[in-house]
């Protein structure tokens, strides 16, 4: 099987190759590619968005309609693996696992046990593992506001350099995964419980989808965001701008949403007790 | 750009694609992916595609393998191949 | 000899993309592991955005974002001299829509794993013919 | 308003999908009816839209104002409008017809599953509509994740049979997503209409062989033809009943639409058929999968994998007339497509039906349906008689046609084929009717009487059975329109080169 398989690929590849002979150069500034519709992009961006960082508006703007649905994408993943994994009966297990703070010592309390009065002493643990650093729960308090502040400028900086609603969305998810791992899954689920991601998620689709359809409403076509300009009081080139802004923030809130739920989901298996 | 450089990092990451599919350690293939992707979104910053790099280095390099660290934790480390 | 190297220069992207597809396509095809077909999976998506960033390079050009200096001054900008921004905003799609399909598709091997307790193919088809 | 007719079929259900998952948390009862709502002001709009179309031949939107190279645009003609029609009121019965059986088996988990169901209208309505091809990949994969999660939370071994289901499907979307690179990197543009008009100057180039031949190799992948047909029977088995008659008559008849829309409006039909030489051997391709869907079919033991194997079939039929490349084989492949998708609603509701009501769906479980099921049965000698191709069912015109076209072709394989495999259909359903007919039900030994018999009448509760009678009904009903459908729709849809 291995060597059969070797040789499809070998072959299909060679195959590949034989198909790029006639390719036009790489980075030529004569190819097609090159000449026939991204000259449009670049030289009117300015003119129809003033939004500097072409992709963006490109990415919001001309071929918006993608976008939203790279964020329905998004946001179908996230309810395809809450619909696969979560278990929505929760099964207690036989003992839980109790960490004295100030000796850690563990202690393991069978079914139906008490914790002791003094129970500000003690912290849940997993009982998988079990991680007791104080370095990294400090490192982790420490720099995921920094992170978190980086992803918001990347967000709404995204008109002026890289990035924008996604690569921010991902890095404020991931501030939230960061907690997760370096603290426990049950304390990041008392900071951002499942319906309040479940909410998020789903506003930031709604913020895309509401602004489109806001847009015929304003007797534009759908996504047609120089429509905004009645109610922004703007010119319709800010306004193109500003639609762009607000589409952004919403991918944002739904990709760090469905980055969470993602992570919760399949780090503990959908049963959301456990996890790293 | 020098594409001398360019040509350094894609050895790289044809490198790092070959070790993650062959090594026989689930987690180390996780991490691997990881590099590999990172290479990958250092060889697109250098084309010249920084939006898709910082994309492909917050999330291949960054989410991705969390979730196949994620998922390895929740089933085995074990692999025959 | 010089016309040589000027073809491997000018091609060999071309070349890396479709080494990576192949790496991932024989990882998909031969490997037994799900987790092992996963990572040839993200591989092979990996490898199409490659070849469509290597479609967007252009040669003696910048990144393609417009410099506004705070100077005020409008400058006229010409299409030879930013990077051909639209296959960037298609794989930033791409993009999406791999980390998507990566966490469904660990979402399934994790559901497998808790059924058959085993990730790897063949033990798993010879428990469903005992069955 | 009606000029937002194409934004309407794909946006509402859209929105409608965020409501149903945090309706899904507050009240469960309350996601039903907002599907239903947006499904239905969906099938309205697209039953407008094919108004419009009738009356102006094309329907363009832009969307964000752009015109077509540089943005978006949807371009509505008659080969859309009608498959468009087709899938909204498919996708709009099958809710209705089975809201019973997702509150028997999803109770938990009904606001998910609902919206995942309308997330995979969204996408399908979405690609039988778009007139640009990155937008197509896009909405491609939103229809194949939420597919993939459906067919995920089925019985047995579904998780693994939809694992495979997500290898070979990514294969293909990506080797689709592959082959619009490689037209992009030959013509610079994403819209299928500016590629057309761009294409005709280089089509000696390789990079455009290359580019038709990727593909359709994603498309082949995706539409299961024989060779790359492997992940379609596990998953349509084990996938959950209210789920699988939804996903088994969009998924594959789409991209059937897929393949003619990309080689009719992009690669033009002198590219695709003349230049190309390649229509025998394709029609060939066909020919094998006929012959093998239905011979695998005849070895299968349960009702779901067996139906399953004769869309492996059907799927033969629709490549092998569309490659015929004259005007009979296009009209009876562009029909199959329609005929089709409404024969599998019927035959995998009637599946649901039985399963509702039958521990499982193995030819033992199905004696004495008949008599146990007489309405839901009679539904399916409908559809059965319409997959073999009895004429007043609309199975018998399709196919009507697509022999024509294979004589008029010279084509006598594929004329033999489609005989053979209408025989096989023949064998394959009246052993079902026999065992449901003539067989008892259960085991005479222990309740033999014929009082005990005269009770057992226990058809599928009555939200389940009138759509299946509109469906069946619907069968026959196109079956006697299907001149009217030819002359005023399929015709127009092919383009004028084609003799």
């Amino acid at each position: 099987m291995k060597w059969f398989g070797f040789i499809a690929v070998f072959l299909c590849g060679s195959l590949f190759i034989y198909g790029t002979v006639e390719f036009p150069g790489w980075g030529d500034p004569l190819s097609p590619t090159s000449t026939h519709v991204s000259p449009y992009y670049i030289e009117k961006t300015m003119e129809d968005t003033s939004v500097p960082n072409i992709v963006t508006a490109v990415l919001a703007d001309y071929r918006g309609y993608d976008t939203m649905f790279e964020t329905a994408v998004i946001f179908s993943a996230g309810i395809a693996c809450l619909f696969l994994l979560r278990q929505m009966k929760r099964k207690k297990t036989d003992f839980r696992l109790y960490r004295h703070t100030a000796t850690g010592i563990t202690f393991r309390i069978e079914k139906g046990g008490k914790l002791p009065p003094t129970a500000k002493e003690f912290e849940r643990i997993d009982g998988l593992w079990t991680p007791y650093d104080l370095i990294i729960k400090t490192t982790g308090r420490f720099i995921i506001p920094f992170i978190q502040i980086f992803a918001l400028y990347v967000i709404a900086h995204g008109h002026h350099s890289p990035g924008g609603g996604f690569q921010g969305g991902v890095i404020l998810g991931a501030s939230f995964v960061l907690f997760a791992i370096s603290h426990d899954l049950r304390s990041a689920l008392n900071r951002m419980s499942e319906k309040l991601t479940a909410f998020f998620y789903t506003l930031g689709v709604y913020i895309y989808a509401g602004t489109g359809a806001l847009c015929i409403l304003l007797g534009a076509n759908f996504l047609d965001y120089s429509a905004l300009a009645t109610i922004l009081f703007v010119d319709p080139v800010t306004a193109r701008s500003h639609g762009i802004l607000i589409v952004e923030i919403g991918v944002g809130i739904a990709v760090m949403a469905v980055m969470v739920i993602l992570y919760y989901n399949l780090v503990s298996a959908g049963k959301f007790d456990e996890g790293l | 750009m020098i594409w001398q450089l360019d040509l350094i990092i894609l050895t790289f990451v044809i490198f790092c694609g070959i070790g993650a599919i062959t090594i026989k350690d689930l987690l180390g293939a996780a991490i691997l992916f990881g590099a590999y992707s990172f290479m990958m979104s250092l060889l697109w910053a250098i084309m010249g595609a920084v939006d898709v790099s910082f994309t492909e280095a917050s999330v291949g390099a960054g989410v991705s393998t969390v979730f196949f660290v994620s998922a390895v934790f929740r089933t085995t480390r074990r692999t025959k191949d | 000899m010089v016309d040589l190297l000027t073809i491997i220069i000018s091609k060999y992207n071309y070349w890396g993309y479709i080494v990576l597809m192949m790496i991932g396509l024989y990882a998909m095809i031969v490997k037994k592991n799900l987790v092992k077909k996963i990572i040839g999976m993200s591989i092979f998506q990996t490898a199409i955005i490659f070849f469509y960033v290597s479609i967007g390079m252009k040669k003696n050009a910048t990144i393609p974002i417009i410099s506004h200096g705070h100077d005020g001054g409008e400058h006229a900008v010409h299409a030879v001299d930013f990077i051909n921004p639209l296959p960037h905003v298609l794989m930033l799609t791409a993009i999406v829509v791999s980390v998507a399909t990566l966490g469904v598709a660990l979402a399934l091997a994790i559901k497998v794993y808790q059924q058959y307790n085993s990730l790897e193919e063949d033990e798993i088809d010879s428990q469903i013919k005992v069955k | 308003m009606s000029q937002h007719f194409p934004a309407f079929i794909i946006v509402i259900p859209l929105i409608a999908a965020f409501f149903i998952f945090t309706a899904g948390w507050l009240k469960r009862t309350y996601c039903f009816y907002i599907a239903a709502v947006a499904l239905a002001i969906s099938l309205f709009s697209s039953f407008g839209l094919l108004l419009q179309v009738l009356q102006n031949k094309v329907v363009v939107y832009h969307f964000g104002g752009w015109s077509p190279p540089w943005g978006i645009a949807y371009r509505v003609d008659y080969l859309n409008g009608i498959v468009l029609v087709v899938s909204a009121a498919i996708a709009f019965l099958n809710l209705i017809a089975t809201k019973k059986s997702v509150e028997k088996e999803f109770i938990e988990r009904v606001g998910p599953f609902y919206a995942l169901y309308v997330l995979f209208v969204t996408g399908t309505m979405g690609i039988v509509v778009t007139g640009d091809a990155f937008n197509l990949y896009v909405l491609l994969e939103i229809a194949s994740l939420t597919g993939y999660a459906l067919i995920g939370m089925g019985t047995e071994h579904a998780a693994l049979a939809s694992l495979n289901y997500v290898f070979m499907g990514t294969i293909g979307a990506s080797f689709y997503l592959l082959g619009i690179g490689y037209l992009y990197i030959a013509t610079g543009s994403l819209n299928m209409f500016d590629i057309a008009s761009i294409l005709p100057n280089i089509f000696q180039s390789n990079v455009v062989l290359f580019a038709f031949v990727i593909c359709l190799t994603g498309l082949f992948i995706k539409m299961a033809l024989f060779p790359m047909h492997t992940w379609l029977p596990n998953a349509y088995t084990y996938s959950p009943s209210p789920a699988i008659s939804l996903i088994a008559p969009l998924t594959t008849k789409v991209m059937v639409y897929v393949m003619i829309r990309i080689l009719l409006s992009v690669f033009t039909p002198s590219f695709s058929f003349k230049s190309m030489a390649v229509n025998t051997s394709f029609v060939w391709l066909a020919v094998i999968a006929i012959v093998v869907g239905s011979i695998l079919a005849l070895s299968q033991q349960s009702l779901k994998r067996m139906l399953s194997y004769v869309m492996i079939a059907e799927i033969g039929y629709m490549v092998g007339g569309f490659w015929l490349a004259n005007r009979a084989g296009i009209t009876g492949a562009i029909l199959h497509i329609i005929n089709d998708a409404a024969m599998t609603l019927c035959v995998f509701l009637v599946a649901g039906n039985i399963l509702y009501r039958v521990p499982g769906d193995s030819f033992d479980n199905l004696k004495g349906l008949f008599r146990k099921m007489p309405f839901s049965m009679g539904a399916f000698v409908v559809g059965a008689l319409s997959i073999i191709g009895v004429p007043p069912t609309c199975g018998f015109f399709s196919k009507w046609y697509l022999i024509t076209g294979g004589i008029a072709a010279g084509h006598y394989g594929f004329v033999a084929a489609l005989l053979f495999s209408s025989l096989v259909n023949v064998v394959l359903f009246f052993r079902i009717f026999e065992i449901g007919y003539f067989e008892p039900f259960g085991d005479l030994h222990i309740s033999g009487s014929m009082d005990e018999e005269e009770k057992t009448f226990d058809d599928a509760p009555l939200g389940m059975l009138v759509p299946l009678m509109i469906v069946a009904a619907g069968l026959i009903a196109l079956g006697i329109y299907t001149d009217t459908l030819v002359t005023k729709v399929i015709q127009f849809a092919i383009p004028g080169g084609i003799s």
